[in-house]
């Protein structure tokens, strides 16, 4: 089990990072920007997810959501033209500003009174030897076998809705 | 590192949150909600480490839903860009039934209006 | 307990062939990282040479020979002036992303190199050091996930310009890379399915022990082959940066050092697409026919060999690119996105399905069920390298027939024939609806 | 291992299938060719006159201006209608021939759990065959197939052919779901489904509302019995845990024997038989069943559907057998019917609803039989009336078929089923002639004729029973059982007169003495084709010879001719029996003196005819005068359909328009329960409609706030 110094301070690291990202994506103006930060934000998540030992899940993390989402993301920004310049003033007023970080604040303290309780112990550490895949192949193909089906239809489902919804009527 | 990993998750979905009710660009609301749910995995995944990889697996359904929302979400965001010219959601409310500005705010009277009037926005598809 | 370890450690100390541990292991692996890093610049640099020493030899002519022995300090003056060069910072664009975007799309392109295993493992007195920088037990998503973020060079440079035709190759090259990484994935899971690992050195010694996968995934390889030019933004596919319609697409702003790390990113991407097919579907760094070097016990030597082999391959795909570039024309942006969508997509799924079903029906059939991991088993191979041939044969000859494969060919219909020579005669047509 | 499992028995579920196959086919040919072959419209397909005809059949025949029109695909349902019925036939005999002689315990073939309710309740679909149900089978299809044919020329040329043997096939399908059913939930879906293809098929030519309002009448009279079968069932499971015949006929044991619970038991089955065989005092719906086409009222009103009752209590001899007070009440409500229904038969005009009329007082007959517990001669009876009463129906229909077709020709208006428009036919139907004599002399019960061995031994069993049974032993109303059962025979002496004298007043008026047709219609009346006589003659030859399956036993045959089927039923009734007649085989004391006395009767009761009635002295329909004092009350049926409408109909019809439609639909459901509710919603989504500001950070403001709530109860706890 990876543990000590080295590994606690680049966990610390990647989750501040993020978190700093992602303070700073929500608060940039240009678009473009933002989403760069949550790129970044993402990839730091990624790198937790690793150390967690859901290598898996990290790889497709990038893979998904950096690598596809946020791209389409760019790309509809682009599309629309909407980075440059930063025409619209999308952030609202200080005072709508000031009543969100209070919600928000509320609800941090709510999720960390709440995330205060008694953990159980950790799990072992897969052993190196394994492949990072074997262990969510039970619970994806079996467990949740049905789901995962479904998933498949919803994405069928949002292909045609997306295009039928971004097609130019002539 | 679960209690930390928590910790952190809180946060970037506070900050999500926040973002959603600070910004007007639908793009960037669509993004912090995206925020939100990376926020939701990265507790799946400390979870996982304690209960077993159905939390990865919870990620993964997360992350097909993710993609698809934005598949969809993007698709109505550029339909509404093509008819309003813009994505701020404060133009954006025909949830509402008639625009804002619109000088008859009820569909019935607007309905018995006997002739268009050049004062009328034309937002909605009984003043148009 | 602190005496076991050490006692560990010791007898790790002196068995080469157990993998190696501790602190040796983090200066093997900056080692690694310095010499390939190095290694892999300078080839890129000679691949700007090479390109165009091919091309003049493609052409009928001589190609640069004025800097050095046969113009092999060609790429030191090209460097130099790049580093001369005055830097251009145009007015409109977005600083911080303009100058961003070339670092974004160089780094993505070499960091690929880290999960390549490009030689057999060499025994050292610390233990066996892994002939790859890390071998990552997610090593080929590691590859699908770093590929997917070429991206956002190109389509922050498009954008940050500030330029139309900037921002139209950007976007291109965003739509391109979206769609071909699609069809790269799933052309690559059969792969996946014979060797019941998604880490590349798995990868590597299960075709060692059973054979290259190039025969009997000979489709898949097509697809990934393919998708890899496109990824690459390489000719036929180049249409981001499409000299005679987009200027120099996305990297028309840029100049001296910033534009030629552009080339450098391509070069490298070049590079990494030629270890990834070498890796996937040639065996890796495999000497084919020579199981001794491939299996342990390993020694220094069979890492030489290996390392000579592995080279020689990537190079053989380098060179494919270069030749393809001088051979083929570009495609219609159209046609790009219908072949992507249209015909790479559909064949691949239907591919992944078919190969599934065959390995299944195999194992089902009692075809050795070892064959995929362990063993070279004849019967099993050239019954999916026949199934293959039959499916190729299928696809272009017999479903084809000017239907499938026709939206690459550029045929315009009637109607569109006769809007396009009316646009041509009387300007643009006037705006329908909307 | 019962001695037919893995015999043919084992098919024992194509059995209902058959049918139902061809109802499939013809209902689909019905349904894609329904252009064609709507139902008849009598104005359109015979001008003016059938207005008149209104409540009666009318053929499209022989209409000499225009080909007949066939329906599209006639052929196809000539051939799969019959078909499968001669096919279900051909299998039913094979099941008996396969059937040892005698088999102790009845062969139940389970299928598929069907209602399975929690473990107290296992309903399985399983058929159960055995003695009963097998004899059940072989009448209903053979007497069925028979009619099938009949149809095939009777409804040759109506538009509706396919549909009327689509329906004619499901009927068949759910009778013998009815008689193969091994337990009541299964025998009550066959119950239901004869029921509703009796109302499909009374209102066959629906476009009329008198046809349609006879089929209405015959399916919420049926209602009314079924709630009885359905009250006897909860009454059954409640009590023995189970409604498999053999599970109850070994829980009933455990019953106090003729206690309030089971006579409650049987007293409600037997008003579920007073519905399905029209017995008093839900018989009403029998007569107007008159309005279906002519075979129908053979195949169902006569032959099969009506005698679901005496099966029913034939089948639950168990329970009827333990309860001597229903059994009497059975045995009393059939007397009184036989005579009543007889009584009402002297003056019907209409040669349809006399027959509808005697197969009531017939089934009363029956019901005697089944109610003095004498099973086998309940069912003797129902097998050879549904020979000559088919044969009765039958020979009505090919008269009908042939004066219709006469008055078709000179297009008169006058009723083709009034007997006063007939007379003299033997002339013209000579075939017909003989068999319905044949038929006449069959239901009167003159000897060599099948009636008179079923009806004989019905009269002999009530005189048997009064003597020595437990039935004679226990007070009914407060008179001695034995007493009831010696006026029980009275009743139903004077019932066989009077059905020999009504039956005999038919062919007086129908066959003999002058023609009043009318002089132009004689050049046109003539036998029925073969398609029609060929079923007539079958069923002739079973009447004349239907007797011989259950000889009485004072004949002193050689052995095995008498009782042939009493030994078949033995295993399935003879417990029953013999708990009746205190365990000892029923002696009838002077047997031979009461077969003479009845034979007598019968005699008289023909003689009475022909010496009273005065065919020659009977004017044409349309010359007669209103009839006056007793005849006109029996002409009117005793007004028996006017008090129920006075008592039943119209007060609840009066009930439901007043307070139920105007009170509690349009006002209380209409008024403040629906329009008051959407009020009342409109209302609050009007306030409600503030809130919906259309912009998405007010909705994501609600969504924070909601989740700060949620979240904070959480903390709280």
């Amino acid at each position: 089990m990876p543990n000590g110094f080295v590994y606690e301070f680049l966990f610390y690291l990647f989750g501040l990072t993020a978190i700093v990202s992602a303070a700073i994506f929500v608060t940039r103006r240009n678009a473009v920007a933002a989403a760069l930060w949550l790129v970044n934000t993402m990839f730091c998540l990624a790198a937790l997810y690793i150390m967690m030992d859901a290598q898996f899940v990290g790889a497709i993390q990038v893979l998904v959501y950096a690598g596809a989402i946020m791209v389409v993301f760019l790309f509809v920004v682009m599309l629309l033209n909407l980075g440059l310049p930063p025409s619209v003033a999308d952030i609202k007023s200080k005072g709508a500003r000031i009543i969100a970080l209070v919600a928000g604040l509320a609800m941090l303290a709510e999720l960390l009174v709440l995330a205060r309780q008694k953990l159980p112990a950790e799990l072992p550490w897969l052993p190196r030897e394994t492949s990072v895949t074997t262990p969510i192949t039970e619970p994806l193909f079996r467990t949740y076998l049905l789901p995962f089906e479904i998933t498949s239809v919803l994405l069928l489902v949002a292909i045609v809705g997306a295009v039928v919804l971004a097609k130019r009527r002539s | 590192m679960v209690p930390e990993a928590l910790f952190f998750s809180a946060i970037l979905f506070v900050i999500g949150v926040v973002g959603v009710l600070t910004r007007r660009n639908a793009i960037i609301i669509f993004m912090c909600v995206e925020l939100m749910l990376n926020a939701v995995n990265l507790s799946f995944i400390g979870f996982s480490r304690l209960y077993g990889a159905s939390g990865q697996v919870f990620v993964i359904f997360v992350m097909s839903v993710a993609a698809a929302e934005a598949a969809v979400g993007l698709a109505i965001i550029i339909a509404i860009f093509r008819h309003h010219e813009t994505v701020d959601l404060k133009n954006i409310n025909l949830l509402k039934g008639w625009c804002s500005n619109c000088p008859w705010p009820n569909r019935v009277e607007c309905i018995r209006l006997p002739a268009p009037s050049p004062s009328w926005c034309g937002c909605c598809r009984y003043c148009r | 307990m602190n005496t076991y370890a050490a006692l560990m450690l010791f007898q790790h100390a002196y068995d080469p062939q157990a993998p190696v541990h501790g602190a040796p292991w983090l200066w093997f692996s900056i080692i690694k990282i310095l010499v390939v890093f190095t290694v892999l610049m300078v080839t890129i640099a000679y691949l700007t040479l090479a390109e165009r020493k091919i091309s003049a030899w493609i052409q009928d002519r001589h190609g640069p020979n004025r800097v050095g022995p046969r113009g092999l300090a060609q790429p030191l003056a090209d460097g130099l002036k790049n580093i001369m060069k005055e830097e251009t910072y145009p007015s409109a664009a977005y600083s911080p992303l303009f100058i961003l975007a070339p670092v974004m799309s160089f780094i993505p392109a070499l960091i690929t190199f880290a999960v390549i295993p490009f030689a057999a493992p060499l025994p050292t007195p610390w233990g066996l050091v892994d002939m790859s920088i890390a071998d990552l037990p997610v090593g080929f998503l590691y590859i699908l996930a770093i590929a997917s973020l070429g991206v956002y060079g190109i389509v922050l440079a498009g954008w940050s310009s500030n330029n139309k035709y900037a921002l139209l190759g950007g976007l291109r090259s965003s739509a391109q890379m979206v769609s071909y990484e699609v069809s790269m994935g799933l052309a690559v899971v059969a792969v996946l399915l014979l060797s019941g690992n998604v880490s590349l050195s798995s990868i590597v010694a299960s075709q060692v022990a059973t054979g290259w996968y190039f025969f009997p995934l000979l489709i898949g390889f097509f697809l990934f082959l393919v998708a890899a030019f496109a990824e690459t933004n390489r000719l036929p596919f180049d249409l981001p940066e499409a000299e005679s319609e987009l200027i120099a697409g996305y990297h028309t702003e840029y100049s001296s050092m910033k534009f030629s790390m552009f080339f450098i990113a391509e070069y490298s991407n070049m590079t990494t697409a030629s270890a990834r097919l070498t890796t996937l579907f040639f065996g890796g760094w495999a000497v084919p026919f020579w199981t001794t070097v491939d299996t342990a016990p390993w020694h220094w030597w069979k890492t030489v060999i290996t390392l000579v082999c592995f080279m020689i391959k990537t190079g053989f795909f380098l060179f494919l690119y270069m030749w393809i570039r001088w051979t083929l024309p570009r495609f219609r942006y159209d046609q790009l996105m219908s072949v992507g969508w249209k015909v790479m997509l559909p064949i691949a799924l239907c591919y992944l399905v078919v190969m599934a079903g065959a390995i299944l029906a195999l194992d089902a059939a009692g075809v050795a069920p070892s064959a995929r991991f362990g063993d070279f088993v004849p019967t099993y191979w050239a019954i999916l390298g026949v199934l293959n041939i039959v499916l190729a044969v299928l696809v272009f000859v017999v479903l084809d027939r000017g239907r499938l494969v026709s939206p690459a060919s550029a045929r315009v219909g009637p109607s569109e024939l006769a809007e396009l020579r009316a646009m041509a005669t009387r300007g643009p047509a006037p705006a329908q609806g909307d | 291992m019962h001695p037919l499992a893995g015999s043919i028995a084992e098919l024992v579920w194509l059995l209902p299938i058959l049918p139902l196959i061809g109802f499939v086919i013809n209902g689909a040919i019905s349904l894609f060719t329904s252009f064609h072959a709507g139902p008849a419209d009598p104005s359109a397909a015979h001008g003016e006159h059938d207005v008149a005809h209104a409540g009666h059949e009318a053929p499209d025949t022989h209409d000499e201006h225009a080909a007949p029109k066939r329906a599209p695909l006639h052929a196809i349902v000539t051939i799969v209608g019959p078909l499968v019925l001669l096919l279900a036939f051909g299998l039913g005999v094979a099941i008996f021939v396969a059937m040892p002689s005698h088999m102790a315990t009845p062969f139940v073939k389970t299928f598929f759990a069907w209602m399975p309710v929690g473990t107290d309740l296992p309903i399985h679909w399983a058929f159960q065959v055995d003695q009963l149900s097998v004899m059940m089978v072989l009448f209903v299809t053979g007497v069925s197939a028979l009619i099938h044919i009949f149809s095939v020329g009777y409804m040759g040329d109506d538009p509706g052919y396919a549909r009327y043997f689509a329906f004619l096939n499901l009927f068949v399908a759910f009778m013998l779901v009815l008689v193969l059913g091994a337990s009541y939930p299964v025998m009550f879906v066959g119950w239901e489904g004869v029921g509703l293809v009796s109302y499909l098929l009374i209102g066959f030519w629906f476009n009329d509302k008198a046809n349609a309002d006879a089929g209405t009448k015959a399916f919420i009279v049926n209602r009314i019995g079924d709630f009885g079968f359905l009250i006897a069932m909860f009454l059954i499971w409640s009590n023995v845990g189970t409604l498999d015949f053999s599970g109850v006929a070994a829980g009933v044991g455990s019953l106090p024997a003729g206690g309030p619970l089971l006579t409650t038991i049987c007293l409600f089955m037997l008003l579920a038989c007073t519905g399905k065989s029209a017995q008093i005092p839900l018989y009403v719906w029998l007569p107007d069943a008159m309005a279906g086409p002519t075979p129908v009222s053979a195949l169902i009103h006569a032959a099969t559907m009506v005698t679901a009752g005496v099966y029913l209590v034939a089948r639950s001899s168990f329970l009827f057998s333990l309860s001597p007070v229903a059994c009497l009440t059975v045995a009393v409500i059939g007397a009184v019917t036989a005579l009543f229904a007889a009584t009402i038969g002297l003056k019907q005009w209409d040669i349809k609803k006399l027959l509808a009329y005697s197969t009531v007082s017939k089934i009363g007959y029956m019901f005697i039989g089944v109610g003095v517990g004498a099973y086998v001669a309940g069912l003797f009876h129902v097998i050879t009336h549904s020979f000559f009463k088919a044969l009765l129906f039958l020979g009505a229909g090919s008269v009908i078929f042939g004066m219709h077709a006469a008055y078709h020709h000179t297009h008169s208006t006058e009723d083709a089923q009034d007997m006063r428009n007939m007379g003299g036919l033997r002339a013209y139907m000579p075939l017909t002639f003989v068999m319905m004599w044949i038929a006449t002399l069959a239901i009167s019960g003159i000897p060599i004729f099948a009636g008179f061995f079923s009806k004989d031994e019905i009269l002999g069993s009530v005189i048997a029973r009064a003597a020595d049974s437990t039935l004679a032993d226990v007070h009914w109303l407060g008179i001695p059982g034995s007493a009831v059962l010696y006026a029980v025979y009275v009743l139903a002496l004077a019932g066989a007169f009077l059905t020999a004298l009504y039956m005999t007043r038919m062919m007086l008026y129908t066959f003999h003495g002058p023609n009043r047709t009318g002089v132009e219609e004689q050049a046109h009346l003539h036998e029925a084709p073969p398609l029609l006589t060929f079923p007539v003659v079958v069923l002739g030859v079973l009447s004349v010879l239907g007797g011989i399956i259950n000889l009485p036993a004072f004949l002193h045959l050689p052995a095995g001719w008498t009782g042939a089927l009493d030994q078949w039923l033995a295993p399935v009734v003879g417990d029953a029996t013999l708990h009746v007649t205190h365990g000892v085989a029923a002696e009838t004391p002077h047997e031979v003196a009461l077969v003479g006395l009845a034979i007598v009767v019968a005699i008289a009761g023909i003689v009475t005819a022909f010496v009273k009635l005065k065919p020659a002295a009977l004017v044409p329909k349309r010359d007669a005068q209103p009839a006056t004092g007793f005849e006109r009350v029996l002409e009117n049926k005793y007004y028996v359909d006017e008090l129920y409408d006075r008592t039943v109909v119209t007060p609840v019809v009066a009930v439901s328009r007043s307070f139920l439609w105007k009170g509690i639909d349009a006002g209380l459901i209409d008024g403040v329960l629906v329009n008051g509710s959407a009020w009342f919603m409109r209302g609050l989504a009007r306030s409600g409609s503030w809130l919906q500001t259309g912009q998405v950070g007010a909705y994501a403001w609600a969504i924070v706030i909601g989740v700060l709530a949620v979240l904070g109860a959480f903390t709280l706890r």
